[in-house]
């Protein structure tokens, strides 16, 4: 491991993040980090995913639907989404003071938002719907995966939802738009681009960018996210009927209630 | 939380306007509210504008400190950006700890200065790993008529650009290369290298416009700020609201943001 | 205007504030700065005003009335003034942090009190009237720039007022009793003295004193402050009218409402 | 912020007895309540003192440390007050960050020290532009009877002459001038050149009165604090409360102030 | 004082805090401090206790049973109490800062759970009960003096207990079980543990422990406490009689209300 | 406050249970939930550990950083401690600032570490009066099942015996004497000396049983946390909850907890 970063560093201090066609980390340029998803990992939350991204860890819960809390701040006519996005201190290198920061303010209402087009808060007025989205380890890319965790905890919590949000990020490194950036490549690279997509109905609903790009290369990064949001969907699919076919057979029964399926 | 009867009132009036090809001003979907802007309006300040869209009205200071570096970037300048959504605004800001939409407004001005390079950080070294210029960019909200992002990113390039280093006050030679065209050689520009444009598009029903006013702002079910550069090319981007946007009128989107950019350097800038 | 920063840095290390009868910005003991008024600036506030006296920029802004929150703060008798001075960080020559300060709270709350005897809080109750006074420039004197302010912002969002309120501060510099002092005299100057006047009754609202002064001083300075604030009432009637008279002629007939006069 | 019946009663009650020349507590309108001034009575602290004026139980505590001073005052001593009205002193006092009667109550406090110059900062001053005692002035209200800042001003400016320099402590040599009096040179006193009194009158029902006590406060509706020196000049005022004051009310309250702290100091400084 | 100071230091460097079978203070090792009790001595609380223990002083007020606020945190069986330490910045050698740091809010935590099991709280469904404690000054062992002082005010207001509680440290000092330790002993000690205790009935009602001791040691000073409590729970009793005869012939009548014994 | 109709009959329920000689998970009133302790787990940490006790899961990361020592403690390192009870983990936990449960958590587990001298600190001694390592354990509670408390202890010491010294990142020599065993002499454990266990009783129903889950927490009138060490000996403890205790209950809660805490150290340590 520690050989490995040394060579990184060194390739980094030369600008090298690309080498014969392909990234350090050995990926090609249109190609994910490797995805672990697993549903129904907290016992307290109505649903709950721990969702993995190459060396991402995070875990999201899913509260509601609930009384909203204060009263005032209740919509008669909907649900109220409340989106918290939090860094543990240890999960990067430097340790974060405990608590939000103008940037997880920031990721928490663009997440927030990256969710209320498919949420069918108009079930629920005057209630609020509460996920919480907790970072144990990041290695750039914690928002995008923090939104697949908490689509895998939405459905596990039976909140109605027109379908999952995908998300996943595209960047330039060297001159080249390449898929999902890693935190070497984020550190060192030109930009960085999150998007969450509704994959089955291709409805953007998260868009951001830093960094530097030409229109011609922001249209070509788009497309290749929206592309790899497609593949991401098809593992939260995969492990929610998982989940779906195990909850079946008994291992979560004790929680009843609104569960799709239980 | 919930929508008051007139603004809903309002706020649908607005989207059946827009349904049928029209806008509350009678502007085009294409069409910018009368901007203007105004230089070294704050003398406190080391630079400062006043930025005028629509009834939209912010104040942008900048002042100038000196301080230490990131230790990751130790020869370069530091550049905060705050912003003070202040009650006197509106009647829906509040006084307190700032919350996600200054944050947010503040954050995407920052990201696009940064995006765009768009001031020569390490021409603010004073001394490698000790000692930078720090750049405070603080955007004031003075009156809220919408579209606050591209008066506050607008605010703060003038406000750049307008700027001069305070190098005497401090007791420093000055910056090296810009001093020269300056007379009386007691402060010197800040050195800017990039004109970084926001311009902000929102969906109504169906339909694509830009520089919403404020209620094209509640009417909308998502906007699209777009930032982008004198050579076309983009360096921030923030999506917005509670609404999903097709692959083409995010194109849709940003083509017409990097157009109105051009014409808003051109006049302004 | 860096010459003329110069010498005035160099007579003030001299401790010259005065010279040959005159103060260093050339004017007399008893003259007041250059004051502008303008009405019905902002476009979302019910009323509002921007004064400018000598280099000090402030704008004020009223919101009301309307509903009080929170409710357990309610006067059921009366309306409850809110009053918040705030200071631009660019409004000084070191950046000023944002959010309040023990200054600021201290000067919010003696100009809540200066508008208190005159607001017709009774016709209200339970409801909150709102002053927010933002300074954009400062140079000595900005509370009383921005009772000022607001005096003339309230009458413009037509709350009911026994009389307006005007303000000004007197204060010693070389010995002498002076009114209105700028920045440089306030640094260098042995008091100050704010205070706030119903100038039709000559009531005192506010009243602070900062420094030093004989029992006589104070005497003769109050009386020059009362002098003044009655000059300072004249030039925010002529604004309010001269406001009155365009905004007939339809400027801001969109706002309609409980407004004086339209 | 409504009044509760009770108070209002109270209220109505002790403005009648004013009206009609008489004060709740039998005193005239020219009398203080019974003070008392206990010195050294917080052994941590490098000066205390407590005081009550009637009901009213104020402890003030001054503490010494070393830091460095303001960049515009290099060779002077700092002074920090601050006041906590704990809820321990009133039913009206909450838990919480500092509210405005508190942070009037220490500025007003403060404005007085520093206006009649009653320490001499620039005999703080350890080294120039690096190291300087900073004071410590901690108010802290046990009881409250009406007129607190009294009853604090009082406290500070006893507690001040009472505190000791702990220059051991630091390893410091004693500050000049002073040390020669002290027995075991192990301190030395603050060097206090003035000693500034605030006296508070109120206004109610027309009527000027000095030392309100709680019932009062809540009838007046204007109060005026007049602080003063030795000499008879002033070093600090501060109107508070929702009402208005004639010229002539007002220069009845300040010769009023003048010549009760001129009693006050004879009595207890 | 200073030289007695200059000796303890010298001794305590030698890590001698037992001299001759003696503390440094010429106590025995089940010795309790001098112990000073003053009640009623606050005229706006409705309770209230002044309490020494060598050199520590603290100040104790009761107010209530009042409406708790806010309402959502009200108990709709029994009264809630609140229970807040706070020390003045100059109770210590170095300056504390003003307001609850986490150690207060600990310490408030523990002290307000020692006296739920005595309050009869269900007499006051929905009320608030509230308890401060001030410390002035402190030499180890403000939370028992705190509580010790607590006790007696909620006495003095008329709250109903089942009973008083006591509370005394005990500490390891020189590997020996002592009671009650002061400044010096605590710095330089090797345990320290606070405990409260209805004496009446020998309950435990707060009980930690800091540093380090054998089972043995623990089991001793348990014991020991224990007995330091019950002398404590008398001079507690003792202070609270005479305040009710010197409070029988008036002086405090005006108070009235739910008192003990008005 | 008040208990929702559900948890008071879970309350009642499970008190029942208990009065009857019963736990609700069938448990013996001496017997733990099962255990598992994940050392490793966060590889931005210099160490770390996620333990699970029945449903309760804590993940504790230990950082390091160089920082000053204490004034009065110049030569040995600093432990910071900090417990966020973040909303994820139960719906009584609240954003906002840390409460008096998550604040006690922090401060049950460090006084465990403190007490015992887990951690040589004068081993982490950089330079004296100048620079030290700070140790932070940062507890991150994921999921509440009851019983926090000794999962966060258990987590705490683990992640500290899993820790490394990241010298090397930041130009320091290797600390003497623990260099040599490690291969790649790139980091250096951290000087655990002494691994003291948390292990809370609970008082339900007047009888005493270990390790309770989260309605026994609620169903108990009293709990006492007792850490102890290796050799048997007792390095902190903690009563929480509104009922007392009688001395004869307590002795047998500290004999449970040693007990219990040589088993768990056995198997997890």
């Amino acid at each position: 491991m520690n050989e490995e970063r040394e060579k990184e560093e060194e390739a980094v201090e030369k600008r090298e993040l690309i080498k014969d066609g392909k990234r350090l980390d050995g990926r090609g340029f249109e190609e994910l980090r490797p995805i672990k998803i697993e549903v129904g990992v907290l016992k307290r939350a109505d649903g709950s995913c721990y969702f993995e991204l190459g060396e991402n860890k995070v875990i999201a819960a899913v509260y509601g639907p609930k009384e909203m809390h204060p009263r005032h701040a209740q919509d008669a006519k909907m649900a109220v989404v409340k989106f918290r996005y939090n860094m543990a201190p240890f999960s990067v290198d430097d340790r974060k003071r405990p608590g939000p920061d103008r940037r997880s303010v920031e990721v928490s209402k663009v997440s927030r938002e990256a969710f209320e087009p498919v949420i069918m808060r108009e079930f629920y007025p005057k209630a609020a719907i509460e996920v919480y989205v907790e970072i144990l380890q990041s290695d750039a890319g914690t928002r995008t995966a923090g939104i697949n965790a908490a689509s895998v905890a939405l459905a596990d919590a039976g909140i109605p939802m027109k379908d999952l949000v995908s998300s996943v990020a595209v960047g330039k490194i060297d001159g080249q738009v390449v898929l999902d950036l890693n935190g070497t490549e984020d550190n060192h690279g030109e930009a960085d681009m999150p998007i969450a997509m509704v994959a089955r109905t291709n409805t953007i609903t998260l868009l951001q960018m830093d960094g530097h790009l030409t229109a011609e290369e922001f249209g070509r990064g788009l497309k290749l996210a929206m592309g790899a949001c497609r593949q991401i969907y098809e593992l939260q699919r995969a492990a929610l009927i998982e989940r779906f076919s195990s909850s079946n057979s008994g291992s979560k029964s004790e929680k009843g209630g609104n569960k799709n399926g239980t | 939380m919930g929508l008051e009867i007139m603004d809903e009132i309002k706020q649908n009036y607005v989207a059946n306007l827009v349904a049928s090809g029209k806008r509350e001003d009678g502007r085009g979907f294409r069409e910018f509210r009368e901007i203007s802007v105004e230089r070294g309006v704050a003398e406190r300040a080391e630079g400062s504008a006043r930025v005028k869209i629509g009834d939209s009205d912010v104040l942008v200071g900048v002042k100038l400190d000196v301080g230490a570096p990131f230790p990751d970037t130790p020869n370069k300048g530091v550049i905060i950006t705050n912003a003070e959504l202040v009650p006197l605004a509106s009647p829906e800001f509040e006084s307190g700890p700032p919350r996600e939409d200054s944050v947010q407004l503040a954050r995407v001005v920052d990201r696009g200065i940064r995006g765009s390079e768009a001031i020569d950080l390490e021409r603010l070294c004073i001394e490698e790993g000790e000692k930078v210029w720090i750049v405070f960019i603080d955007i004031h909200i003075l009156d809220n008529g919408g579209n606050l992002v591209d008066a506050a990113a607008l605010g703060a390039i003038s406000a750049l650009l307008n700027a001069r280093i305070p190098f005497e006050k401090w007791g420093l030679p000055a910056p090296a290369g810009e001093g020269e065209e300056e007379e009386g050689r007691e402060s010197s520009r800040l050195p800017i290298r990039e004109t970084p444009v926001a311009v902000t598009t929102a969906k109504i029903e169906g339909k694509i416009l830009v520089d919403p006013n404020v209620n094209e702002e509640n009417a909308a079910t998502t906007k699209l700020t777009v930032i982008s550069n004198a050579d076309g090319s983009l360096s921030g981007m923030q999506k917005s609201g509670s609404g999903g946007l097709k692959e083409d009128e995010v194109l849709e989107m940003v083509e017409l943001g990097i157009e109105k950019a051009g014409e808003i350097r051109e006049n302004f800038l």
